[in-house]
């Protein structure tokens, strides 16, 4: 199989087996080509070489339509919903039926009950898909596939942004359509994910096929090191030694409070550390920090950055006091697709590369030439179009443009969602650089480990609140989850 | 509200009220109603939309304010079935500038009920002008001729190029019809197309245009080319600035439109038959309302015409 | 694990409804006491009738719109038909086969303008400006720029058929705009027509056969501009290729003003259907009112704008 | 609201524009072959100065339609900027400042389209299609329906200068053809442009002023449109309210011909510049080959099919 996009390859003659009822694994850094692959078994590009083999036939898809047919179905990375028609609606897409028949609507509602009870997921069908949060997104399009009722499925990263229990949760749908005979294609930068589940491994680097064997044998160092071709240390950099309890504070909350959203909030994150905010979905973490940069205005409260004191009125005057954020949501909230990495990074820093309201070819590419790297990005891709490049390498380019300038101080929501695992272990470096450098820095994570392993102080929220805070070593998986279980359990106790 | 304005008067539908042309036509109307007693004048703009138009005349016919109705219509056709029903209503409708009915070509009386019209026939206006292209063509051989049409879509116009074209062939020998083009009514338009025309035909002697408005466009191309004065002009319209300059004598002629006078007379066509008199004529050809001889206004009698449009 | 389900998402759609449905009752009562003649049921079908023309075309513009689609040939679809019809008529002697292929022949005419859009990928815009000047053309060519007048009571019939006090095109709009309505809310296509036009991508990934279920979004459009001309060829008894009138741009306003979104995959019928009743209240309004032409653009103007804001003001106090 | 389409890559947006680029260099052989007065160089000047109100205007509606907006009230802000200028002239008797004001009266109401778009939050389109209808209004407000008339060279002495044998008008479209192709493709502002049309929220969360850029296109595309309608009625010592140009309708067809996409965030200026130049050949090419106005319609329509649809297909084998 090969495919390329204008001068870009992606895939370099691929040969890959795919066994009836495995489950199997892709992983690879970011741009090795696993969506690239998926979406050539998907209908979705046709291939510039090769021939795909389905159960001993050869088959050519022209379009997913062809493929659905067939008997694929695929959840794509880039969540492809229709945002303003209900969840029902979406789960059941392209559903066989003539033209003008009636849209059976109770046999759909109970089929959709029937699925959501299998899967385990609580999501309101009648609400409009583009209301729902990332996380309940990606389950209606874990349902959509299930309703496909098809043999093989194909999942481009489906727990990315998923948080510890659903994604445990899926993993438990995927064992179950193992055993109903199905196959299931996953594609994950949780090397353990894949671990777990897979019953066979494949490798991708650079749109070529390291290596594709059973899972027994690998393990996580083995294929951490067929990705990068090299071996990565620790995942994480170190540590402070002890919070720096008497630096200033690089950003100061005093009781922030939204209604129906979060309340009486403190928190203070100083020059030189890194905090981290835990909590299951829906806790009202990014409302939280959505409210710090001016995106929403708070009821009560106080925001202070370094002596400019808040609350922001917008995005903007929150940059203006130096403190900004990587949302959450790269595609809706973070980037312009159809523009240049160049424009995307430098386009909340326009005077710095500017002269005269000019903007500078020349300086931008000089800023740019040292920065990229930094963040893990190629800086001959400086004049590609961020819609062409791949998931991971697209989380890159937010982070840049919020380090161009060093701010006071960074928060960054979901961090390295899609990122792969050398180039997350690069985020972190960076991180923490930014904080040694002076600046502090605020962790919203659904990924524990990733908390645990980077964060010097821990907040851990529960529907709107504070509920504890962990300093230093009481830092592991194993209070974050009594902290964010804990009232629950002590509710369904009672 | 005062008594007076319950009383019913006159409901004038204009194609679209945005132009002098139009207001002349309703100022004719209210001088008519004032001298006539025709009650209070509610003007209707149709912005150029049939639909429109005849929605407000069924409009016009629920308010119950109406005893008569004088209508420019927008689609002639369209309009002649809710007029009937007007008229139905003892309205009287009285069509002007062009007639209503199914055969729009015609200043007569087309359906049932009519009170009147006052229009002009623009295959007569056309063969007036191509005769008034003819004369002027009297001592040049060759004789290059180019005719503006207004907006070759209109039906009305149509007729006139065609009838325009048709009396091109009957000229005599010397005359050479180099054929038309649209100005659609508009100055940008004229002189574009006229800049074109030139390009091709830089020795024209005479342009013949449908609309004052075009032609003053036409005239600028002319003068970019530096042919003023070398090409004679005859346009259609007699508004304010053709009259001037045909007295200048930079324009051989106007041929005269008098939308005031058609106004005026087509109101007290309406208003004498809601009063139950009989008008002098039905049906008036707008022509004849222009106080020269076969409607076209040359530099002879130019000094005392007063225009009653402004283009 | 527990989901707090907020309830904002329904009743927030509700309140955008209700915005602009608030702004044409307010209008309604406003002219119920300001004018008698306005509250006869003579005026309420004068109106129905006045705007089925634009109601039926308004109908055909949702459902391209909500696939996504964008339909500025429809006046050029009205004209042509129109003609089409006449032409035969006189032509072929069988009135009721000339409205019947008249009337049709929007559908052919749309899918023509699918063709251009999906597989020709002419932007949308694009493709119906230059189609609707081919389509202008032709009637011209046949027409020669005159106007064609059908002699006899058959071509008439239809246009001028009435059922008690309402006129054909009125029930014709009515049931157009039902059997719309019941389309996009109801069936299998109707589905497909906001998934396509909600997010062409998700829809194709879905395995939509996005390009056919465009076609259909411009034929559904096309048939109603064909519908609405042959109807007023009718009931002139005749057709030229002339069109002075701005059907496309008076349907999508108000479709528009009825909050159906022009980037696709949103709105409804009834929706679109306010927008129309909008319009017409106001030039209603205006010619029983005795409004001076003069201002009436100002004041309709200002009454859309502040229509318009109602609902966004109601979608923004509910957020 | 729809999420575009993924972006063709950079090698792609070469070939795009080259596709329209062929249309009119295709377009312009024909014609240099097919008419020797095309090749004259006055016919060439007088397509320059012919196509400067539209060019003016499509230079603003890019601004406009990049930045995720979209203006329809040119046509408006045309007519009412050349009344403004010539009522001025008439009552203040200072010919200069009248001109002056009447150019940047677009300024203003440009800005007040903006605020009902950002601060009011209504969908540009019925936001501009309102304000259109309040500003022709106004236009007939002032010259209660008939022509004003100016008198004196003072006032004309704009729309007529010439510059060897260029028309003022031609420079000044060149002029700000040239600004605002550099405006947009160098400049900070431009760089925000496209942000905010290309993705509103993305440039929101980047710390850009969304309203006021979006607020900054719409008054750009306002002063395109009054210094066209100031000029236009300095030439012709007149202004009226009665508009019967479709400039706006125009102005975006090129522009979208040009390949500029009215979803916002892609364009050029010189694409757009491309889209008039191809209207501007077909026009000129009936006019020099007298083309019969009743092929004229259907042969436009092919053309401008034939133009985009080369587009298209260079775009396409580019895959
Ligand atoms: N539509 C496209 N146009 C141009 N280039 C593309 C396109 N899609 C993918 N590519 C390129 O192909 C390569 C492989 O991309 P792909 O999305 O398959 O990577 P991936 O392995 O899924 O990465 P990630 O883990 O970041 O999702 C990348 O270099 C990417 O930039
Ligand atoms: N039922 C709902 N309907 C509509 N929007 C919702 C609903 N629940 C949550 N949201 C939105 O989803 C987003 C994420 O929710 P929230 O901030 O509570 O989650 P979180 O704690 O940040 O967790 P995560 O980011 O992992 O999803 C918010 O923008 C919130 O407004
Ligand atoms: O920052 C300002 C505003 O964003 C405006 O859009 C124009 O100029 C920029 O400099
Ligand atoms: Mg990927
Ligand atoms: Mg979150």
């Amino acid at each position: 199989m090969a495919k390329h996009f204008g001068g870009a390859v992606a895939l370099h003659g691929i040969d890959l087996t795919i066994e009836q009822g495995e489950v199997h694994c892709l992983v690879g850094e970011n741009g090795a080509g696993k969506s690239t692959l998926g979406k050539v078994i998907a209908g979705v590009h046709r291939p510039d070489a090769g021939q795909l083999i389905l159960r001993g036939e050869p088959v050519d898809f022209r379009s997913p339509r062809a493929s659905i047919a067939a008997g694929i179905a695929f959840i794509a990375q880039e969540l492809a919903i229709v945002p303003d028609r209900s969840v029902i609606e979406n789960v059941f897409l392209g559903q066989a039926g003539r033209a003008l028949d009636l849209v059976p609507r109770r046999r759909l509602r109970a089929k959709y009950d029937a699925l959501a009870a299998k899967a385990g997921f609580d999501v309101d069908p009648a609400a409009p898909a583009g209301s729902l949060r990332l996380a309940d997104q990606q389950k209606v399009e874990i349902l959509r596939s299930l309703a496909r009722d098809a043999d093989l499925i194909i999942m481009d990263e489906p727990t990315a942004s998923l948080a510890g229990s659903d994604a445990d949760q899926l993993l438990r749908i995927i064992d179950d359509l193992r055993s109903e005979g199905r196959t299931v294609v996953f594609v994950t930068h949780f090397l353990a994910d894949a671990l777990a589940v897979a019953d066979r491994i494949t490798v991708l680097k650079d749109g070529r096929l390291v290596r594709s064997s059973p899972a027994d044998g690998e393990t996580a160092d083995g294929l951490v090191e067929s990705m990068l071709g090299r071996s990565l240390g620790s995942m994480f950099p170190d540590r402070l030694d002890s919070p720096p309890v008497t630096a200033d504070p690089a950003l100061e909350v005093t009781g922030l409070s939204r209604d129906g959203e979060f309340h009486d909030v403190d928190l203070k994150v100083r020059r030189g550390e890194v905090v981290g905010i835990a909590g299951l979905v829906g806790a009202g973490r990014t409302e939280l920090v959505e409210t710090l940069v001016g995106l929403r205005r708070p009821r009560a409260g106080n925001v202070t950055v370094a002596g400019h004191s808040g609350p922001f009125r917008s995005p903007r005057h929150a940059q203006q006091a130096g403190l900004v954020m990587v949302p959450e949501s790269r595609k809706d909230h973070g980037l312009v697709l159809g523009r240049t990495v160049r424009e995307n990074v430098t386009l909340p820093h326009l005077a710095s590369v500017s002269r005269l309201s000019f903007v500078s070819k020349a300086r931008q590419t000089d800023v740019l030439g040292e920065l990229l790297p930094q963040v893990g990005l190629d800086p001959a891709r400086i004049d590609s179009l961020v819609g062409e490049l791949s998931g991971g390498n697209q989380q890159k380019v937010m982070f840049a443009r919020w380090l161009l300038e060093r701010p006071t101080a960074l928060i960054a929501d979901e961090p390295t969602r899609g990122v792969d695992v050398g180039a997350r272990a690069g985020l972190y470096e960076l991180l923490r650089s930014v904080a040694d450098e002076g600046a502090g820095v605020l962790i919203v994570s659904s990924d524990n480990e990733e908390l645990v392993g980077l964060a010097d102080r821990v907040l851990v929220m529960r529907t709107g609140r504070v509920v504890g805070e962990l300093v230093g070593d009481e830092i592991d998986e194993d209070h974050l989850l009594q902290l964010m279980f804990a009232e629950e359990a002590r509710e369904e106790s009672a | 509200a005062d008594t007076g304005s319950d009383a019913p008067g006159i409901a004038v539908f204009l194609s679209t009220s945005a132009n002098s042309y139009e207001q002349a036509q309703a100022d004719g109307v209210k001088a008519a109603a004032k001298k006539l007693g025709g009650g209070k004048v509610q003007v209707f703009d149709g912005g150029f939309d049939s639909t429109k138009q005849i929605g407000q005349i069924q409009d016009a016919v629920t308010s119950g304010r109406f005893k008569a109705f004088v209508i420019e219509p927008i689609d002639g056709a369209a309009v002649a079935a809710p007029l009937s029903r007007a008229a139905d209503q003892d309205i009287a409708v009285v069509c002007i500038t062009s007639a209503c009915g199914p055969d729009t070509t015609k200043i007569d009386l087309q359906f049932p009920g009519q009170a009147g019209v006052v229009g002009s026939d623009y295959q007569k206006t056309a063969a007036a002008m191509a005769q008034h292209a003819v004369d002027a063509c009297a001592d040049v051989d060759p004789c290059k001729v180019f005719y503006l049409n207004g907006d070759s879509t209109f039906p009305s116009d149509r007729l006139a190029k065609d009838a325009f074209a048709a009396a091109m062939k009957a000229a005599p020998a010397n005359v050479d019809y180099v054929g038309s083009q649209d100005g659609k009514y508009d100055t940008a338009t004229g002189r574009s197309v006229m800049e074109s025309e030139l390009q091709r035909n830089a020795d024209i002697a005479v342009l013949v245009s449908l609309a004052d408005q075009q032609t003053l466009g036409a005239a600028q191309a002319i003068d970019g080319a530096g042919r003023t004065g070398k090409i004679k002009i005859i346009s259609f319209g007699g508004s304010k600035q053709a009259v001037e300059k045909v007295a200048s004598g930079e324009w051989l002629g106007a041929q005269l439109t008098m939308p005031f006078s058609i106004g005026q007379t087509g109101a007290e066509i309406a208003i004498k038959t809601a009063q139950g008199k009989a008008p002098e004529h039905k049906a008036v050809d707008a022509t004849t309302l222009a106080p020269v001889e076969g409607g076209l206004l040359t530099a002879n009698d130019a000094s005392g015409f007063e225009a009653q449009w402004t283009s | 694990m527990t989901t707090p389900t907020l309830p904002a998402p329904r009743s927030l759609a509700l309140a955008r409804d209700y915005g602009v449905v608030l702004s044409a009752v307010g209008l309604f009562i406003a002219l119920a006491i300001a004018s008698a003649p306005f509250r006869t049921g003579t005026n309420q079908l004068n109106l129905l009738d006045q705007w089925s023309t634009i109601g039926i075309i308004a109908c055909g513009s949702t459902i391209c719109i909500v696939a996504g689609g964008f339909d500025l040939s429809v006046d050029a679809i009205f004209a042509l038909s129109g003609v089409l019809a006449a032409w035969l008529a006189v032509h072929l002697g069988d009135p009721t086969l000339a409205l019947l292929v008249g009337m049709l022949s929007g559908l052919v005419l749309g899918v023509f303008n699918g063709l251009l859009v999906t597989v020709g990928r002419i932007n949308p815009f694009v493709a119906t400006i230059a189609s609707s000047v081919v389509f202008l053309g032709i009637a011209q060519l046949i027409t020669r720029g005159s106007v064609l007048s059908v002699a006899g009571q058959g071509f008439s019939r239809l246009g001028l058929q009435r059922f008690g006090d309402l006129t054909l095109p009125a029930v014709v709009f009515v049931v157009f705009a039902v059997l719309t309505a019941v389309l996009l809310a109801r069936t299998v296509v109707g589905r497909r027509l906001y998934a396509v036009g909600g997010n062409y991508e998700a829809a194709r990934y879905s395995g939509i056969a996005v390009n056919r279920v465009q076609v259909f979004a411009y034929a559904v459009s096309g048939l109603s501009a064909s519908i609405a001309g042959v109807l007023a060829a009718s009931r002139n008894s005749s057709a030229s290729a002339d069109i002075r009138t701005d059907l496309a741009f008076q349907a999508i306003t108000a479709v528009v003003i009825g909050g159906v979104s022009i980037y696709g995959g949103a709105g409804t019928i009834p929706r679109a259907l306010v927008g129309v009743l909008i319009l017409a209240l106001i030039g209603n309004g205006f010619n029983l009112l005795a409004v001076d032409p003069a201002y009436q653009q100002v004041l309709l103007g200002i009454i859309i704008v502040l229509a318009v804001a109602v609902d966004a003001w109601a979608r923004r106090t509910q957020k």
